[in-house]
């Protein structure tokens, strides 16, 4: 019976909703707009004349999220990425010292496999998404901990020679580049949405939704791993909360984006830039502005708000949990 | 009927079984460790003092029980216990209202909390995962607001909570009304009811939204409780920012997994207050083996995982998300 | 789909347009931060040309600290905020939890914010080579605080540190040697089995007094062989009082005969905590604690005995740093390629009743300096600023409040 | 005639397109058991859930001895001393039988906020004593009973308060005979005391056998009450279908040769507690029946086929020889599937229907490069949305925007656009109406012709009758008989080897 009452609400507005969906889906861009815009003025250009140094904050969150975007298409969840972020830095920084190339694989590698105990967990232990990857978060946090006790895991110094524009901006346009192709415009996408928003129906409809799933958490993985080494090339050292907190930031970033928390049809690729770039202009235009950490906070939690209140896609949940 | 009485007569022991398990849990933890360090560990004084630490996550999960089983999440756990401790604290000291304030003003900031949750929640129909992480950021800029950067420390005069028996009292309480919500009031049928088929219960004339608030206002009154606990053992509270709280979500979280993977043996209560306990030990247990902290958050994490593991069995076709 | 295409479009564009913006900012590296700010201007146009001094109303100070909220943190910007106020100059505070990639990002975030100079307390050397980086291109001064990039573990990046035409210099405490002072004080006493709490595990600070109580100990043992001292493995605690509690517990439920306890730092909770444990235990009497972080109540403490001794009123530390930067873009201090100015900073011991009576009055109750001296301070030399961090005790507070 | 207990009066109800129920008015009389019977999605549900609070009416009025009763939700159709115990689970995991007896009604033991568990469960322990039911603990969670006992606590919770009216839903068919006896006799006492009972079943044998009264209903429009004396089971099907048998509706032909050619063979299939030990095969351009009760295992052989079915044993092999045992195999072979739950397991509800349609057929309409261009795909659904002339508004539209028939059609076109030569087909006219049906009936019927195989599984015998050229009857999960297709062979037939 719930599909039905819904589906007389539905009916009856489908009309008006269709609308609202479209609005719905470029509201985040305007957005976007509209604050880097209120910024520049309040600002006086101060904002538009310092992009490099603001881009420059952007590449880290910008690649990991790309990997968080695909598990929460298909309705999952990831709070390891900062975990994730951390092992594979470190990875990342002990191999810099062999060679670059295997640091880069390296810790692609190690971010993947963390990613494969989270699918193992989840997919073939049939624990909740959540559960499973706060309790790697944990896990792995510790490990990081250990392995930086005694003093922050160095990488060689070669890796500031890639820190250059040209690396890190090379690096993020390419991962965006082939995720958008690979989700827009291959089987991949629709079945990832598919998942999102009918599991059973999908699995009913010939997709291996198990392995995706797994997969999909791997890929994740690599992906963070890889962002990781961005991170590196940056920080040139792995600290004992190195990634900290990286999960909240995805998670901020994507709804700020328009991200519905549940993924399936609604999703939209632009989600990924729109929101990173909103979510640091948002942080530097804030501190442009000379607030205090509080004052900072407490708006950056109202405008949060606002914005998941007039992105938040309620059609498509049943249930809001 | 042969197999009603025997699935009837399997489940007459559930209840015991599910004792059995922890006491088992708490045994072969404790003979571990007792094995491998004899002369420093699991005295009957050292297990009481493990105890003592860990009934603050206890009676902070054994609240957010009531949030998890209906399926949703809190991840304003963190900043709740600091802003109703700093409250509480507030009052007792400057305003001078010594216990009482302590005690009332902390429960009453958590209930707050957990109104202010489950309203936005229920009203904005956003999942409560997000909402409260953008409240979370709120509530940590609040506090700091109130203790103005300074920490609020709770003279000696006013920690009887901290220590035995006040904090064991306190907690026992604690214990004592949510063992009472939960079986002998409506609030805890319904809350199972939600958690298992909202559709079903609204056609029960159960309202919903209603009991989900509740729901939040009954987790954020035992946060307070907890906050209480926290502040008078460590006798003093800082307000941080930056989402740092989130830090101190897990342990209580942990509880709750605990309480959900033992819900089918019908006593998650006690299963909490053990599991935390079980948690504990483990901890203190590395410790009188003189392993560094990092360790132990790695077999924490990892302990929990197969714990939930093992305890919730995996049905085919199951869709989890 | 088609309104999505052209979403994504759109916003493809956006980031294409910002990125062709910084494209061509990366090959006149400052040209963004120029724009906004006079001060720096010349200096990225001609490097090595000294720079014209800016109107103090325009200079605004960058501090990146992990927590201007925290105990610690909030006592260093109520000093530097004073000195702001002193000198009519604005300061802007990032918080950056010495999370390696925010530590960096706030160096940039204080730079787009028009900061002409940024002092840091940031958490491990490696992240000083991207800060220094950021600072060059951008012509914005920087020094360090609670810090100093190693010269061996990290020699190039303190070269780096030292051609840079930006880097000021750091501010810093001899955090070994204050740990082997606080170890003293306890062999002195007597104490034997020392319980070590450390707050984050890998911070810099905490390495450097780990190494300390470790000196010291060792020294202890080389000359007594007899009489043994033993330095628990560290429990980190966290920077909440509950961790140091804890730790205190475990601690000393794992180590019956414990008598004296460590807490580090990390702020003053963990400490307080760690205090409130000991008296549950009712241990008050045989465990002497120290640490290098002072609490409100500390005389009483020292009177009944629950603490043995403490070092501190290191939150004027980033005062110092301040300065430096302030007349580094004042233009007053010239010409750091090629150097790396050291600015040692003293603790204050602690260890009896009648010395936190003295602290009380002058570090707590009110600032070390007034207005009017810091207004002068700001006016010194550089070696004249160090000649004053490192006069900086007790007596010497005393006696100018005195005069 | 006895005294009226509820008038029904012009009551409607619509979800979205589909009018579920049309202007419907009949009277019920006290004291006496009402049959209400009608082919799936002839509205009998709809109308007994809106008169019980599940659903609102949309207009008309339902009056229980004379006052006009417009429950909101069960509890306070409960007041209004309406209950019903509905064809799925009622009952609630995570709460003890007591509780789940008197969920909604926890006031009555509630001191000052306090609920007296202990009275709560004795009253319950009494309660089930009376009915019988000993072997039930009051106390015990409800996850721990089974389907059947879970039915037995739901007929305690509906039936405790001697309520005025007691709507059975479809209830009999998911229990086992004791079970049954134990429901007919709660019916009989229920009507001794002067009540009445809403009886909804499919078992005409059933009906007949218990009921006063019987109203027919078809594609929401009520057709006739008549008593169950008066009637035979011919005089009850004519009513619900409404038509002779004829060729316009089901297929015409009789007495074609079905070629030996064998498609798919079935060699003892066993799905533990559904089917066990099922063996046919599939000819070419056959359409094959399966009938049975719902509980009779039939569902499952379709999934079983299209290796959905969990720890199955047996073997599902095609002409090639390949195995079938998983789904994706099963599709690349080209079998195609229609699910019972078609909200579930067949559409992805809150997906384009362009996606629908599409996502088993991505692998062909992806090029060398496995890239899809959004044109190909959106022409593609409409081609096939357009073969099955699918009501909508474009195929971006979400598919749980459509009707019940629409959104069959939608799972039938992209099974179509997969051009699949092996279809199972559960309940392909499940709750659909008429139009729908005969377009699907003659969507089968070309199908067939061009060489096409069909397993067909309904709990409809008349389109078993209608459409198949072989129908197995399905029992407690074994095969139970098997009838080639024959003009005048009549469901009784079919019933005597069902139950």
């Amino acid at each position: 019976m719930a599909n039905t009452d819904k589906q007389v609400t539905k009916d009856s507005a489908l009309k008006k909703q269709t609308i609202i969906n479209m609005l719905r889906s470029a509201l985040p861009i305007i957005g976007l707009v509209v604050v880097f815009i209120v910024f520049n003025t309040l600002t006086k250009g101060n904002m538009w004349t310092s992009r490099k140094l603001i881009l420059n904050q952007v590449y880290v969150v910008l690649i990991s999220t790309v990997g968080v975007f695909f598990i929460m298409t298909m309705g999952g969840l990831d709070f390891s990425q900062g975990s994730i972020m951390g092992m594979a830095s470190i990875v990342v920084c002990m191999l810099s010292k062999v060679n670059i190339v295997l640091a880069i694989v390296g810790g692609v590698l190690a971010g993947a496999a963390i990613g494969a105990v989270n699918g193992f967990f989840y997919v073939n232990r049939k624990i909740k998404s959540f559960i499973v990857t706060i309790c790697t978060m944990f896990l792995f946090r510790g490990f990081i901990k250990y392995m930086a006790s005694n003093s922050p895991v160095a990488a060689s110094m070669k890796v500031y020679d890639y820190d250059t524009l040209g690396i890190k901006l090379g690096i993020t346009l390419a991962v965006l580049a082939v995720s958008f192709l690979v989700f827009r415009f291959t089987k991949f996408g629709i079945h990832l949405k598919a998942i999102g928003a009918g599991e059973k129906a999908t699995k009913f409809a010939g997709v291996r939704t198990d392995r995706v799933k797994f997969l999909i958490y791997v890929l994740a993985g690599a992906i963070t791993g890889l962002a990781a080494f961005v991170n590196i090339v940056k920080n040139g050292s792995a600290t004992a909360n190195v990634g900290n907190q990286l999960e909240t930031q995805i998670l901020i970033a994507l709804v700020l984006g328009g991200m519905p928390i549940s993924g399936g049809a609604k999703v939209r690729f632009e989600n990924i830039i729109v929101g990173s770039l909103l979510y640091i202009v948002l942080n530097n235009g804030l501190i442009m502005m000379g607030l205090t950490t509080q004052a900072m906070q407490l708006i950056q939690g109202v405008i949060f708000l606002i914005f998941v209140a007039l992105f938040a896609d309620r059609q498509s949940l049943s249930v809001i949990k | 009927m042969k197999k009603t009485r025997e699935t009837a007569g399997k489940k007459l022991s559930a209840r015991t079984k599910g004792y059995l398990l922890l006491l088992l849990m708490v045994i072969v933890s404790w003979g571990i460790f007792k094995i491998i360090t004899p002369d420093n560990f699991g005295s009957a004084k050292n297990m009481l003092s493990y105890f003592e630490a860990s009934l603050l996550a206890a009676v902070g999960a054994v609240g957010f029980y009531f949030v998890m089983v209906m399926g949703m999440f809190d991840f304003s756990i963190g900043a709740n216990i600091m802003l109703s401790a700093i409250v509480g604290c507030v009052f007792a000291n400057r305003f001078g209202l010594g216990y009482l304030g302590l005690v009332v003003g902390a429960i009453i900031t958590g209930a707050l909390v957990g109104l202010l949750n489950g309203t936005l929640y229920v009203k904005l129909r956003i999942p409560s995962m997000i909402v409260t992480t953008g409240l979370a950021l709120i509530y940590e800029s609040v506090a700091n607001y109130i203790a103005g950067g300074v920490e609020q420390t709770l003279p000696s005069g006013l920690r009887a909570f901290g220590q035995m028996p006040g904090n064991l009292i306190l907690a026992v309480i604690a214990f004592a009304v949510a063992f009472l919500l939960l079986n002998y009031t409506k609030i805890g049928t319904y809350t199972y009811a939600i958690g298992s088929n909202e559709f079903v219960a609204k056609n029960m004339g159960i309202s919903v939204n209603k009991y989900k608030v509740l729901a939040f206002i009954i987790s954020g009154a035992f946060l307070g409780v907890m906050a209480v606990l926290t502040i008078s053992y460590g006798s003093s509270m800082v307000a941080v920012t930056g989402m740092a709280s989130m830090s101190r979500n897990f342990v209580p979280t942990m509880g709750c997994f605990f309480g959900l993977a033992f819900k089918k043996y019908g006593m998650p209560i006690p299963a909490i207050i053990i599991g935390e306990f079980v948690i504990n030990i483990i901890f203190f247990g590395f410790i009188a083996l003189g392993a560094p902290t990092a360790i132990q958050d790695v077999i924490t994490g990892f302990a929990l995982l197969i714990i939930v593991m093992l305890t919730t069995k995996v049905a085919k076709g199951e869709i989890v998300k | 789909m088609k309104k999505r295409i052209i979403s994504v479009l759109l916003s493809a564009l956006l980031v294409l347009g910002t990125f062709a913006g910084c494209g061509n900012a990366a090959t006149n590296s400052g040209e963004s931060s120029t724009k906004s700010n006079t001060a720096a201007q010349t200096q990225t146009e001609t490097k090595t040309e000294t720079k014209t001094a800016a109107a103090d109303d325009t200079i605004k100070i960058g501090v990146s600290i992990w927590s201007s909220t925290d105990v610690l943190g909030s006592q260093c910007k109520m000093i530097i905020d004073e000195a702001a106020k002193a000198l009519g100059v604005q300061v802007q505070y990032v918080d950056q939890g010495h999370v390696s990639e925010k530590v960096t990002a706030s160096v940039e975030q204080l730079c787009a914010a028009g900061c002409q100079g940024i002092i840091i307390c940031n958490s491990s050397d490696t992240e000083m080579a991207s800060a220094i980086k950021t600072c060059n291109d951008n012509g914005v001064y920087l020094a360090q605080f609670f810090r100093i990039i190693s010269k061996d573990n990290s020699a190039d990046i303190y070269q780096a540190a030292v051609d840079s035409e930006y880097y000021v210099g750091a501010v810093h405490e001899n955090e070994p040697e204050n740990g082997e002072k606080l170890v003293n004080i306890l062999l002195e006493k007597g104490d034997r089995n020392i319980g070590l709490i450390g707050w984050e595990q890998g911070d810099a600070t905490w390495l450097g007094r780990w190494e300390g109580y470790k000196a010291g100990v060792e020294k202890w043992n080389a000359a007594h062989p007899d009489d043994q001292a033993v330095l628990s493995e560290p429990q980190y605690a966290g920077t909440s009082s509950e961790g140091g509690s804890k730790a205190a517990e475990a601690l000393m439920s794992a180590n019956p005969d414990l008598d004296a306890l460590i807490p580090a730092g990390g702020g003053g909770d963990p400490l307080q905590g760690a205090i409130a444990a000991v008296e549950r235990a009712g241990k008050t009497q045989d465990i002497d604690i120290v640490s290098t972080d002072f609490l409100p109540d500390l005389g009483e403490r020292l009177a009944n005995g629950s603490m043995a001794g403490e070092s501190g009123g290191h939150y004027c530390d980033p005062l110092f740093a301040f300065m430096a930067v302030y007349n580094a873009v004042k233009g007053n201090y010239k010409d750091f390629g090629g150097k790396f100015e050291d600015i040692k900073f003293p603790y204050l011991y602690v260890a009896s009743p009648d010395d936190y009576v003295d602290y009380e009055k002058y570090f707590v109750n009110q600032l070390p300096y007034t207005a009017e001296e810091l207004a002068d301070m700001a006016k010194l030399d550089m070696e004249g600023l160090k000649a004053k961090a490192a006069a900086l005790s007790i007596e010497d507070a005393a006696a100018r409040s005195g005069k | 005639m006895s005294e009226i207990r509820l008038q029904v009066k012009n009551v409607s109800k619509s979800f979205g397109i589909t009018k579920a129920l049309q202007d419907v008015s009949f009277d019920i009389a006290k004291g006496e058991i009402h049959a209400l019977i009608g082919e799936n999605g002839s509205g009998k549900s709809t109308l007994t859930n809106s008169l019980t609070g599940i659903y609102q009416k949309d207009s008309g009025q339902f009056i229980l001895d004379g006052v006009e009763v417009n429950p909101r939700n069960q509890v306070e159709a409960n007041n209004e001393g309406i209950s019903i115990i509905v064809q799925e689970l009622g009952t609630l995991d995570g709460l003890t039988v007591a509780e789940n007896i008197f969920l909604g009604h926890e006031n009555k033991f509630v001191k000052c906020g306090i609920k007296n568990t202990g009275a709560m469960n004795r009253k319950a322990t009494e309660l089930l004593k009376e009915y019988g039911f000993e072997r039930i603990k009051a106390s015990d969670m409800i996850e721990h009973y089974n389907f059947e006992d879970r039915k037995l606590v739901e007929i305690v919770k509906a039936t405790y308060f001697n309520p005025k009216i007691v709507v059975i839903d479809e209830t009999t068919t998911a229990l086992s005979g004791e079970g049954r006896e134990e429901l007919y006799k709660q019916m009989k006492r229920i009507r001794e005391a002067g009540n009445t009972v809403i009886f909804i079943s499919h078992d005409l044998p059933e009906v007949l056998r218990l009921s006063d009264t019987i109203t027919v209903l078809r594609d929401g429009v009520y057709i006739d009450t008549v008593k169950s004396s008066d009637v035979d089971e011919d005089g009850l099907k004519k009513l619900m279908v409404g038509r002779e048998v004829s060729g316009e509706y089901y297929r015409a032909d009789y007495g074609e040769r079905v070629s030996d050619e064998v498609v798919m063979r079935v060699k003892n299939v066993t799905v533990p507690g559904l089917i066990s030990n099922v063996s046919f095969d599939l000819h070419r351009g056959e359409i094959l029946g399966f009938g049975g009760l719902s509980e009779s295992g039939m569902h499952e052989i379709g999934k079983a086929c299209f290796g959905a079915s969990f720890d199955r044993e047996g073997t599902v092999e095609l002409q090639d020889g390949t195995q079938i045992n998983d789904i994706p195999t099963a599709i690349a072979h080209s079998i195609a599937y229609t699910s019972k739950d078609r909200d579930n397991e067949s559409l992805v509800m809150n997906q384009s229907i362009r996606d629908n349609i599409c996502l088993p057929s991505l692998k062909t309409l992806a090029n060398k490069l496995h890239l899809l261009r959004d044109g190909k795909l959106k022409k593609f659904a409409q081609q096939f949305a357009a073969t099955m002339s699918t009501k909508m508004e474009s195929v971006d539209q979400f598919a749980s925007n459509l009707s019940g028939g629409n959104k069959q059609k939608v799972v039938l076109a992209r099974w179509i656009g997969k051009d699949s030569d092996i279809l199972l087909l559960d309940s392909p006219t499940r709750g659909i109406d008429v139009k729908v049906k005969q377009d699907i009936y003659q969507l089968m019927d070309k199908m067939r012709k061009e060489g096409k195989s069909i397993v067909m599984i309904s709990e409809e015998l008349m389109e078993l009758i209608g459409m198949c050229d072989r129908i197995i009857i399905m029992k407690d999960g074994e095969i139970n008989g098997e009838i080639m297709r024959d003009k005048d062979m009549d469901e009784n037939t079919l019933i005597a080897k069902m139950v």
